[in-house]
């Protein structure tokens, strides 16, 4: 099965016509044992092609232990914000370029596109060795794969205030007290999604008190909210996941994180274009980033786990997941309407 | 066959949608090492003239061929660069950010096929030619006025143009220098025989170098001929008025003879007898153009025709001579008196003009009426 | 009357020949050559761009793009831009604050570039390099910076005023509010628009202004209606380019604006076009592009009347051009202190706070127990591998690259612009202020889509940034040239001409020398504004083209905010070198 | 007292490091109303002092006093702008963003004490004066370079000024305009009496405008005196020379008489007897300047007394008289004969002058030795 997939894809390679036909075929599954793969590799030049968001200079280290272990296997890693990723895709597909990419790793809402024009393969994830709960159905036939899952919560200011001050729920961050001292994210990506779990109207709804009451600073992205949180200008942010916190742990900040009633979760997948001339070497690849000790690299120098259930996350604490298109979907009307309430 | 040939050329500049007609058909030729100018006054359009020869100016119509090629022809435009010209601007142009040797190699340089010595060497003949050479390392901005003058002559001349076009090139210049320099262009002109066309405003100038004179007068040519033909021959008022001073009367014709050749004429300032070719009409009226110089000043004079009385306005030292206006009945004139007379304001005094030097001028065609009313107030100023 | 001899030209002489017009072939001259040239290059490089907007705009990009048929047509975009009550009343903030915000830069700006250039300032040549400086600080940590230290919680400068007064809670100053967004933004905008206009202050013919005092005006006077009225084609050059900068400025406006609840288009733009997950709503940014297009035509169409006069203007004449050095006398202490004073408060101050975090390991509360933990191993982590020798490498040649064919593109095209009579130099002049308004997804789209159809192998190569961005400054470049060269008197170029100079040697010898500050001031702006850029090296990265500006912002979204400061330092400092050795090479007077 | 008192004036430019002497301890004093003149040759500092003056150029060291104020002083220095003068420029400097009204209204405006009506009239009576009234609308740079002059001095009236300082006004107009100028900026200058300082480096500007006339050169000035006196009695070669061309003859006195002042020389062009007050000692060499207009030339001559032979080597027409160069022994003469003389190359003719017309000049402390050796250079020529 793997000779054949790995010709099939080599030809439709160059056809390159909005990914239409050669990859059209929903039964052109990639169903290759690791092993195979691992081979496979070889023949196809020993290369393959990763995008992703971690700086190039930590990936490679990360990524050491496969090169050592798959000296006949190199990683062309590059660094691409995933609106990047997605159009550079894309206009290669409509110019009729080739790829140049096997393997992308990006959160659910980006992929869409992708999706759309038939440019991701399905992959039988679990001949690779990855359990099933990492593993999610998007569209028909075709699955993704988890990479890591970054969990929300409030952080704080260790040296400025203990766990015991701060709220228990998201409901009581809406206070007098906490005002001009929480950080909030200007485009509503956090913080839409709670409306999973609440539905839009109580999102809404609770979004516009906090604003009233809590007058909140408004910062764009985890790295500036965190910082104003460890230069104490803000008690607290609502910006930011677990993983981020541990990097600034790692730096010496005395930040930490606490989760309130409700815990939404960022998952990151990966998977494999239809076009990729390096079908193998990618299942390769992913295989070896999945296992434990992929998975435990990662966790060193990204920060990032990849539990379903993050054991750190208190029981009182309720997950909330991404995980269907109608979620999606209210997530990002939501996040429309936070990003109008927050700029206006 | 001229060297420059200039046909029909008409230059009109757009003044915010409405068009000032700088030049007005003028055409001319300037025969092969001749010594041509344009005389004018101040904005006739002999600038654009030279600008329109230069290639500078694109004219509206008109053709022009300078050494056997035509340059502004229905053909084509030969660009500036591709003329062989050396030219002095009005505003001397000369290049801020060189010195003055950097200024004065330019043309040789771009021309590239001299060594640096060379250039070196025709640059010091150029500028030791204008009395330069002790600046020869100072920038351009730290000359003078005069000097700045001087530094573009010697960049137009360095490269040996076929054909010279000077813009006032001596308008900045000391008198001293001026003379000096009118004389020795016009030797180095004559020796390194460069075709010249020469604008100026300045009579004696004009005069003292040209070989050949057009007077121009709102983008015209009103008279072309040799140094004495324009000065002693003015076919109108407006020449002779612009080509040295003149004071002007208005006759009556009573009689002419013509074996002597003279008209006698009643005139406002008394009778006048007259030395002229062409016969006037008896009872026509006409205009006399008598030169400052050509009358006699004194308190009494022996002869007993062409005397006129008058009284002495005021008297100018000029140097060489003094600067008289005497009133004449209602009319002011101008007298050149000698150098060492002092006749004093409101001296009864008598002058006298040969019938040979009253000049009896012609209708003119040319000139509409509107100009000579216009320099007639000139004159009565 | 005394002119008589010049009597007016109406009524027309009676025997007036009616002037015959004809129309001749001219030989192209190879000045007119090179503009040709250089009017095909910029064709070139912005009709690209300028399609890509259009096909944005008009089509529904919520799936990425499409570039070929079929095209998902859509006015949606304009609905959703126009038909956005928050769209309008945006605009009056937007108004302010760029009003407020040019206000600052111009003042500063002409003040400054005035007595570097026309006075006998002390140190002259550290204020040129020091004023241009901040230009070296990314634009997201040079606001942040700012907020550390005016923040009215616990901002460095509000504690250090509460201190004395023993007063509590917030202020007395607070950074997010728009008094401050404007003052923040205005010194943003100090070091290209001092840089656009220093170049021309130096071409100021001293004998206009001396004729002015000798009518009997004081210094005001003087610089109120002769030296400024004489930059005019500069200073509204720089002005246009400047509001269009302005109004598409996102760092301050997002950093600063939306805490203190102040929101301005760009904001509400950039909000429309991010939306949660998924892709940025590249449509959005299209049709913002077109209507920031059309709002700058108007002034453009009108600074081009005002070139087309630029005899008006010329004040480097080839007759007694005297530029000269006004003593400041009694006015020199009260000089260097404003100027010094400026800069301390512009460059000083937010690179100290930069220096202070390039040397902790994290940035945490101000306080004496942080100076324990000072450490350099930020330096040595960040500046240590190979990647940023990569990146240094890369950006060196970015930057000059980009510099260099800029203003070079920018030299020819702006010759033609002023000297040229034809009536369609407007809309070259347009054209090349085209990139300008332009979001810069859409250059970096349709310069990624032009390489990868062209058979010209530079996708993924550092060549790629730099077309993006010699496209992208090219009306940066227009700005200056333009008011360069109306600034030189034409006789000037005539006296070559009839020296026998074609077009090259005319630009070799006389155009090129007397435009070197221009040049230089030129390729300065374009070097450090390539650098800084952001957008363009991320859309069209690769992993062979890795340049400063991505460095830092991956260091940034990595959270490692240690080598982010550590790297921008870095920044500031090629920024001060560059700046030195330009400045050298122009520093002396006179052209 | 007079309305402009100059003491020690020095001003040295700084030529890359070298230092340019402009102006060399010069002191003048200009009376009320007077119109003093600055005459000398391109580059001698007149420009420079003129600008010290105005207020332009800070002296390297000297006192300045402008009606009745001290404007440079060991007290302090009076800026520009608070100066009470109005200039015109050697380059015009005119402002090209304004048109010309705009030009000529700017002092009044700065002034600010009139309103706009009076203002228009003003500006529009200035112009007339230039005669310039049809340009009112015209931008600055549209106008020809004897129009930006006269626009400048229209401006530089148009406020009325105490002190009026002109450089070189004149120097770009044509030599109608320039004449009739000269004129009228006289009459003027009686008219609205306003002391001026004239620079120029046209003598006979100098000579028929001014009431006092200062010869520079190399920054000093070398003679001062009434427009007669500095022509017709030179106190040295240069301003002999400088002043109108001149013969210069070296000769050996033979003999002094008391009675008549005359005395008797030698020279190589023969004996020569020469009318002067100060006796010069027997047996020394001495100069003789002499005009050319002073020599009569013809065939023969009925005298016997100070006849010089010689040969015509050229003669160049100007107008109002033939410019004869002749050659007597080895010295070539200057000779203005008559507007109608025609004597031709190698005509043998005989130059006459009179006693009186023969300077002898006084040897001259002031002028260094090698200032009279370059003149004399410049002479040879
Ligand atoms: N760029 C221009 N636009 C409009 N009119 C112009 C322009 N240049 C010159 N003129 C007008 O054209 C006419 C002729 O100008 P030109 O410069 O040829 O005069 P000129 O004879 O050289 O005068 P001058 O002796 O004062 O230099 C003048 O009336 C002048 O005002
Ligand atoms: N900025 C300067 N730097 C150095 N030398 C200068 C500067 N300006 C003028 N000079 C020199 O000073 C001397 C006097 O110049 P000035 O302009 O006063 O002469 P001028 O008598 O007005 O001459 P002209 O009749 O040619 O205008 C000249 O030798 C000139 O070269
Ligand atoms: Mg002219
Ligand atoms: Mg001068």
């Amino acid at each position: 099965a793997c000779g054949g997939s790995s010709g099939g894809t080599a030809s439709g390679s160059g056809d390159g016509d909005g990914g239409g036909d050669a990859a059209a075929d929903p039964t052109d599954t990639l169903s290759v044992s690791t092993e195979d793969a691992c081979a496979a590799a070889a023949d196809e030049g020993g290369v393959v092609q990763h995008w992703a968001t971690t700086d190039a200079a930590v990936f490679d280290e990360m990524i050491a232990p496969f090169k050592d272990a798959h000296p006949d296997i190199t990683v062309e890693y590059t660094s691409l914000r995933p609106n990047d990723a997605v159009q550079q895709v894309l206009t290669l597909v409509q110019t009729g370029r080739d790829l140049g990419v096997d393997s992308i790793a990006m959160s659910v809402p980006y992929v869409g596109p992708l999706l759309q024009r038939d440019l991701i393969r399905d992959v039988d994830w679990a001949l690779l060795g990855i359990p099933e709960d990492q593993v999610l159905d998007v569209g028909e036939e075709i699955s993704l794969y988890r990479n890591y899952r970054m969990v929300s919560g409030l952080v704080y200011n260790a040296d400025l205030i203990s766990e015991d001050e701060l709220p228990d729920t998201w409901e009581d961050l809406v206070d007098p007290e906490w005002d001009g001292k929480i950080v909030v994210d200007p485009r509503g990506t956090y913080l839409s999604r709670l409306a999973p779990a609440w539905g839009e109207d109580e999102t809404v709804d609770w979004y516009t008190r906090l604003m009233e009451t809590a007058h909140p600073l408004v910062v764009q992205g985890a790295t500036a909210s965190l910082q104003k949180v460890a230069v104490g200008e803000a008690l607290m942010s609502t910006s930011a996941h677990d993983s981020e916190v541990l990097e600034q742990q790692a730096a010496g900040a005395p930040l930490e994180i606490k989760y309130l009633d409700l815990a939404p979760t960022q998952d990151y997948y990966s998977f494999i274009m239809s076009d990729a001339a390096h079908p193998n070497a990618a299942a390769c690849f992913l295989s070896w980033y999945a296992s434990d000790e992929g998975q435990a690299r990662q966790l060193e120098f990204e920060f990032k786990g990849n539990e379903t259930t993050p054991s750190d996350v208190p029981d009182t604490t309720e997950l909330v997941n991404l995980e269907t298109e109608e979620d999606a979907t209210v997530v990002a009307e939501v996040g429309e309407t936070l990003a109008g309430l927050t700029a206006s | 066959m001229g060297a420059i040939r200039v046909e029909h050329l008409f230059h009109a500049y757009d003044d915010g949608g409405r068009e000032v007609r700088a030049v007005d058909d003028v055409s001319f030729d300037v025969e092969q090492n001749a010594f041509y100018t344009l005389l004018g006054p101040s904005g006739c359009g002999k600038t654009t003239t030279l600008r329109c020869i230069a290639g500078l100016e694109e004219p509206t119509s008109g053709e022009i061929e300078l050494d056997g090629v035509a340059v502004v022809s229905a053909r084509g435009i030969v660009p500036t660069n591709k003329r062989p010209i050396g030219m002095v601007f009005q505003d001397y142009a000369v290049w801020p950010h060189m010195t003055v040797a950097e200024n004065v190699a330019f043309p040789l340089k771009v021309a590239g096929d001299l060594s640096g010595r060379e250039i070196q060497a025709k640059v010091m003949d150029a500028l030791a030619l204008m009395g330069m050479e002790q600046f020869v390392q100072r920038r351009a901005t730290q000359l003078s006025g005069g000097q700045q003058q001087r530094l573009s002559l010697a960049r137009a001349l360095v490269r040996d143009p076929k054909v010279l076009l000077l813009d006032e090139p001596l308008s900045n210049l000391d008198a001293k220098l001026r003379e000096q320099m009118r004389a020795e262009l016009r030797q180095l002109q004559r020796r390194i025989k460069v075709t010249t066309v020469f604008v100026t405003h300045d009579q004696v100038e004009a005069l003292s170098m040209s070989t050949t004179i057009a007077v121009m007068n709102q983008g015209r040519i009103v008279q072309e001929g040799s140094p004495r033909e324009i000065y002693l021959q003015p076919n109108s008022r407006f020449v002779a008025s612009f080509v040295g001073a003149t004071n002007f009367v208005t006759g009556v014709v009573d009689a002419y003879d013509d074996d002597t050749r003279s008209a006698y004429l009643s005139t406002p300032a008394g009778p006048l007898c007259c030395r002229t070719e062409h016969a006037p009409e008896v009872g026509s009226a006409v205009t006399v153009a008598i030169r400052p110089e050509a009358l006699e000043i004194g308190y009494e004079h022996p002869g007993r025709e062409n005397l006129l009385e008058g009284r002495v306005q005021v008297g100018l030292f000029v140097g060489d001579a003094v600067d008289y206006r005497v009133r004449v009945g209602d009319q002011v004139f101008r007298v050149t008196g000698p150098q060492r007379s002092r006749f004093h304001r409101k001296d009864a005094v008598v002058l006298h003009v040969p019938a040979d030097e009253c000049v009896v001028i012609p209708d003119d065609p040319e000139v509409p009426a509107g100009v000579q009313a216009t320099v007639q107030d000139q004159g009565a100023r | 009357m005394a002119a008589g001899t010049q009597a007016p030209p109406s009524p027309p002489p009676p025997a007036s020949t009616p002037m015959p017009r004809v129309r001749r072939r001219r030989r192209f001259g190879s000045r007119t050559v090179i503009g040709g040239l250089a009017i095909l290059a910029v064709i070139y490089l912005v009709a690209g761009p300028l399609l890509m907007l259009v096909l944005t705009s008009f089509q529904d990009t919520s799936l990425g793009l499409v570039i070929r048929p079929p095209f998902p047509w859509s006015l949606q975009n304009y609905v959703d831009v126009f038909g956005d009550s928050g769209t309008y009343s945006a605009i009056l903030s937007t108004l302010i604050f760029s009003a407020g915000s040019l206000l600052v830069a111009f003042a500063v700006s002409i003040t400054c570039a005035w007595l570097v250039e026309r006075t006998d300032l002390p140190a002259r040549n550290a204020v040129f390099v020091l004023l241009v400086a901040p230009s070296g600080i990314p634009a997201l940590i040079l606001a942040i910076s700012w907020s550390l230290l005016l923040n009215p919680n616990n901002g460095l400068i509000n504690t250090l005023l509460r201190l004395p007064f023993g007063a509590e809670g917030p202020g007395p100053l607070d950074v997010y509010s728009l008094p401050w967004m404007i003052l923040v933004q205005g010194m943003s905008l100090v070091p290209m628009t001092f840089l656009l206009i220093t170049a021309s202050l130096r071409g100021v013919n001293a004998s206009l202004e001396e004729a002015a005092r000798a009518s009997g005006s004081g210094f005001s006077t003087i610089v109120r209606r002769i030296t400024l009225p004489l930059l005019r084609p500069a200073l509204i050059g720089a002005l246009i380019y400047q509001f269009v900068t302005v109004v598409t400025a996102l760092d301050v406006p997002l950093v600063l604006g939306l805490s203190g609840g102040v929101s301005v288009l760009s904001t509400e733009i950039y909000v429309a076009s991010n939306p949660v997950g998924g892709l940025p709503n590249y449509g959005v940014s299209g049709t913002y592009g077109m209507f920031l297009l059309a709002v700058s035509l108007i002034p453009l169409l009108f600074y081009n009347r005002i070139i087309g006069r630029s005899q008006d203007y010329a004040t480097i004449t080839g007759k007694t051009f005297r530029p000269k050095t006004i003593a400041l006398k009694r006015w020199k202490i009260p000089a260097v202190l404003f100027c010094w004073g400026y800069i301390a408060l512009s460059f000083v101050l937010p690179m100290l706070v930069l220096l202070w975090a390039s040397f902790q390991p994290y940035l945490g509360v101000w306080g004496l127990d942080a100076l324990d933990r000072l450490t350099t191993a930020g330096y040595g982590e960040a500046l240590g591998g190979a990647q940023f020798l990569d990146a240094l490498r890369n950006t060196f040649v970015l930057g000059v690259a980009a510099a260099l064919g800029g203003m070079v593109l920018a030299m020819a095209l702006s010759w033609v612009i002023v000297r040229s009579r034809s009536r369609y130099r407007a809309l070259v002049d347009i054209l090349a202020f085209v990139p300008h308004a332009l979001p810069g997804v859409v250059i970096g789209l349709s310069t990624l889509v032009l390489y990868l159809i062209l058979p010209i192998p530079i996708y993924g190569t550092i060549w790629i940034i730099v077309v993006a961005m010699a496209t992208q400054y090219i009306s940066l470049g227009t700005r200056l040239t333009t008011a360069g060269i109306a600034q030189i008197q034409v006789g000037l170029e005539e006296a070559a001409e009839t020296s026998g100079a074609g077009g090259r040697q005319i630009w070799q010898r006389v155009l090129g020398p007397l435009l070197r500050p221009v040049f230089l001031n030129g390729f300065l702006m374009i070097f450090l504004a390539s650098i800084q850029n952001l957008t363009l090296p991320l859309m069209l990265g690769s992993n062979d083209n890795v340049v400063l500006s991505t460095l830092i912002w991956r260091r940034w979204d990595y959270g490692d905010v240690t080598g982010a400061a550590v790297l921008s330092v870095t920044m500031a400092t090629i920024t001060v070198i560059a700046a030195t050795l330009l400045r050298r090479t122009t520093g002396t007077r006179g052209l």
